[in-house]
């Protein structure tokens, strides 16, 4: 009954988020879920505290796409931004709900 | 001669301004943030809700400056305004100018940089209305809307300087400035209070008009920790760079002192607006400068705005500003 | 003759109602929000600071009610009362008759719709007020206590109604809709308010009474942006339910403003009992009918509710309850 | 010194709070951590913003209590509510405290 | 003859004095809270602006506090200031006394335990002003600089107490003390309002002062809830303890009240001073015990101080020190 | 592209923010993200509610940092105070992050 799939975590600052999700969804994420964090990394500034702070997207995929979505948001965004991306396996109830 | 006892006389005023506008809640809170993050006080205001003090404070100079349009006869706000756009496009220009000659920026932080200083920093405006009233300077209402008009040319002038650089595209740019919250809300609540009249706008006094200030000292108190912060991160941008984020508000401030005495408005009307245009962005700046020009450097940028000039205007610019429209208003 | 001639400047009358009750910081503040979310603005009240203003509306309406049922006579209090619980019970049957019959809703559906219709929106209510005092209409401070009377039995009723399809105990789910926020602060701040009278509230009146239309304009900010998310869900609940949901309001909304009139209270009071019996709770009966009533689709009830009937009370409903009461108060 | 166990994680409308918890408790769950979070997914629509957005619970559990919580919650609620639910791998320290 | 007489007046009084304090905003939105936990009803105030409201709590208290100071001259401050710091010096010698030879409790958690009766709760002073004010009774401006002595010394002496148990250094634990948000706030606060006097102060009043009040409902409507949380905990504290924590602040609260009479404090200052003596902190004291001595039980000392002493205090020992400061000072 | 390494978790009462964060500078952690949250385990009891609830706190790091970060904390905190600890797997993007 459980399925094998991935977990996508990108933590990354505030301000990507709508190009974060626009990446999600043209590869194939049906879905994420976000939080509010803070945190410290190589890149120790960020643009705008009025903007909040961090912020972690999750978003269960299968392992094509788990792969698309980190090199897709790799690209775009390492270079110049706060970001980390990494993903790990999951086992998931009701696999229909990721396709 | 007297020219010059003028001057001395002045520059005692100048100290006493200084000091009068340091001893005040505002400034005070401002102070004690920073001494909150120096001495690793756990303090720290919560996220949502400094996020909402951003929100109630831009909201309520709207709805305020609003109410001074309603009252304020079209007229008499076209010249004050145009000279308002006109230092919108000049000191994106000048600051452009400034730090890639003497700073050293390669142009893309030039061009974020200059973005930061042709904006306006609501809270510098915020603190040089505080400083007005305490000096007992009258002021024009309308100040709020020229603060509006002010935030968003320079933001755009610094994007187009960087241009070539890749990035996207300038139109998406202006999208994100315009709709970016600190801007929305400033500009709805100008159109709501302007509709909605004096009286109107009354019954919402006792919440944003009324504790405003207070409101402010708690914003700053937090603000005070985050410009801290940026201070400690000042060795990064060298000290020809904070040299020069003290010099261009004096510049600037002074211009749009005299412009503003030059289009007849009030000695405290003019030095708030010297405020403004001596200020640098720290909210609205940031987030489209941190959108469209990613290459540039935040650490550059964000230091010089809120942890060299917004310092420096809060203590010294803006009596210097105050002093200048008080002399310029006699000549 | 002199009926339709009566009419005819009633109708003009509500136009001009409807446009001095759209000028308001309030309306405007709904208008933004709903603005905000149109041109995709980064524009978002943080969660938290959005429950906290729900908490102190709640708590201060309570409060105020409170002071005003110390102050009544309770026979006074007996008849509006009981013609309320009685339009508590008739709103849900008539909702659910209409949804069944000419909206095609299945049971289910009908059922939780008639539970949101049945019960009031606190927003609305306030609303109400607001445009009551600017017309200059005098009511009656107890409303606040009808409100909260209002607000119970049209849920019972709804999941009543929706019985035997599955879903828990009805025992349960009441202790839920009692100990829900909502209801509990406001019960709990007019017990308060009853308790302490006018004297002691007094001493809060600085933070319940006088911001509080303020506050209710930031929450509508935010509200308007949830409001607009759910216009655009529109196409699922279809066309005939967003006239029905057009029309429901008006019916309701009539038959409490003249039920208000019945038992003597006065125009401005039975237009705002008017508005509270057309309204249509979206925040006590969501919660409820999602726990008690899962299969109920909340693409309906809560489009109907937030993003049709809101919006329609607060432009046109509410002046046309205010008309209805000055009418009926005349005959 | 590291113990092999598993982390259930389920994000649904904050409205399930309570009765997720019950389900924990009766499964046999020690403890858990709830996050607050907003997210898309298939059900677009939520029962009350006054009630807050989703909330992710996370609860560190045996291979086998993790089953029987993953069945029970979406027996009880994947139907008819907003929710997903998975778990993952964790290797622990001081396994005393999940029993 | 005469002083029995007196006593039996005075008891009904106080019953009187009792039942005036508790039917107040302040203290029934306390037992809503409670009340909230006992139903099981969602209602919780959000986390962040639980926060936020201790922060303006405290930094308004210091507001005030400072003012009031700007305007007495020093040698007035100076005796209750001694007799302040001499009080916070001994509860925690005698609460920890008594912690040990009657509580049964280990040297660490009597030591954890008279850190907190050292202290004092904020809640508990504001408490008492608001009683005092109720009751008609004049105090002194400066006793929030009274309550700013108060909290330090007595954490010192309860980790003083515990010392040698293992634990961290105690430079490092009152440097925590010192800069955690509470203390540090209060005493910015202080320092801010002393600097700018009333006037200045004046300016931010409709934010720092007059809501004040009502702030405080809404703080302890969510204080409740957890106070009732701690009330559940009380099995693991046992029954001695619970008569113990009630015993204590009596004992501790009228000595405070005597020693107020005694240096020449007014009846209101002085029984305000005995509220603040007699309270336990639950703020400050916990939090730089939790970090210096964490093999302390906070199931004790918690539930001490939040669920036993502060309720206490809030109910039947603020009307009691006031009784014994009106006895005290006809003497 | 992707490599191997550890996120290991730390769910404690707040309070122990710095002296966590302390812990995983000096075992050579180069970030983290930090999640607000509350939570029930063994102990009930937490310090302080003026003090914020529980935090979260995710470092990525290599397996051998992240026995290292295990260890200290639970030997520092686990005994007197409210914490949990764990680690899993992730594949990460961009090693280079945390070195
Ligand atoms: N090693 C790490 N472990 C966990 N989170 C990290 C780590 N490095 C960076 N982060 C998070 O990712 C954000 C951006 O990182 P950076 O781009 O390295 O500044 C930081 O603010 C942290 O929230
Ligand atoms: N593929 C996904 N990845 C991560 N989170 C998801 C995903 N799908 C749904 N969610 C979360 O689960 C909640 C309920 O999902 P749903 O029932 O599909 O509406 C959403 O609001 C998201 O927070
Ligand atoms: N089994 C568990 N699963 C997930 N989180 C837990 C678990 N046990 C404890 N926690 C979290 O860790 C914190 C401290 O746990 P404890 O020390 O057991 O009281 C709790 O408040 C929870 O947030
Ligand atoms: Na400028
Ligand atoms: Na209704
Ligand atoms: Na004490």
């Amino acid at each position: 009954m459980l399925i094998q799939l991935k977990k996508v975590t990108i933590v990354a600052e505030s301000l990507l988020k709508e190009g974060i999700l626009e990446i999600l969804k043209a590869q194939g994420s049906t879905g994420y879920t976000i939080t509010a964090c803070e945190g410290e990394g190589s890149k120790g500034i960020h643009a705008s505290d009025f903007e909040g702070r961090n912020i972690q997207i999750d978003t269960i995929v299968s392992s094509e796409v788990g792969q698309l979505v980190l090199t897709a948001v790799s690209e775009r965004y390492m270079k110049n931004y706060a970001l980390i991306a990494y993903m790990n396996d999951v086992e998931v109830v009701r696999e229909d709900k990721f396709k | 001669m007297l020219c010059r006892c003028q001057k001395q006389s002045g520059t005692s005023h100048i100290m006493e301004l200084a000091i009068q506008n340091l001893i005040s809640p505002v400034v005070l809170c401002f102070v004690l943030g920073a001494i909150a993050r120096w001495v690793k006080s756990d303090f720290k205001l919560p996220d949502a809700v400094y996020q909402s003090l951003s929100i109630y404070l831009l909201l309520a100079i709207g709805l305020k400056g609003g109410v001074a349009i309603s009252k304020t006869p079209i007229n008499e706000l076209i010249l004050p305004a145009l000279v308002t756009l006109a230092l919108g496009i000049i000191t994106p220009l000048s600051a452009f100018f400034v730090m890639r000659k003497f700073g050293g920026l390669n142009k893309t932080d030039a061009a974020a940089t200059a973005a930061h200083y042709g904006s306006v920093s609501a809270v510098t405006f915020l603190a040089s209305i505080e400083a007005a009233k305490l000096a007992g300077l009258e002021f024009e209402g309308y100040v709020a809307a020229l603060m509006a008009l002010l935030e968003i040319p320079g933001i755009i002038v610094g994007l187009i300087l960087a241009r070539g650089k890749g990035s996207g595209s300038l139109g998406s740019a202006i999208h994100d400035v315009v709709t970016g919250k600190s801007i929305f809300l400033l500009i709805g609540g100008l159109v709501i209070g302007t509709a909605c009249g004096a009286d109107k706008i009354d019954g919402v006094a006792p919440f944003f008009i009324d504790p405003f200030k207070g409101v402010l000292c708690l914003f700053l108190l937090e603000l005070g920790t985050v410009a801290a912060s940026r201070m400690r991160d000042m060795k990064q941008a060298g000290w020809k760079l904070i040299i020069l984020g003290s010099a261009i508000p004096v510049v600037h401030g002074i211009l749009g002192t005299a412009a503003g005495i030059l289009v007849g408005m009030s000695p405290g009307g003019a030095a708030i607006l010297g405020a403004m245009v001596g200020s640098a962005s720290y909210i609205a700046a940031p987030a489209a400068v941190r959108i469209a020009l990613p290459e540039a450097s935040p650490g550059i940028y964000l230091t010089l705005a809120l942890g060299v000039t917004f310092p420096f205007n809060l203590i010294l610019g803006i009596p210097l500003y105050m002093k200048t429209a008080e002399i310029l208003s006699q000549l």
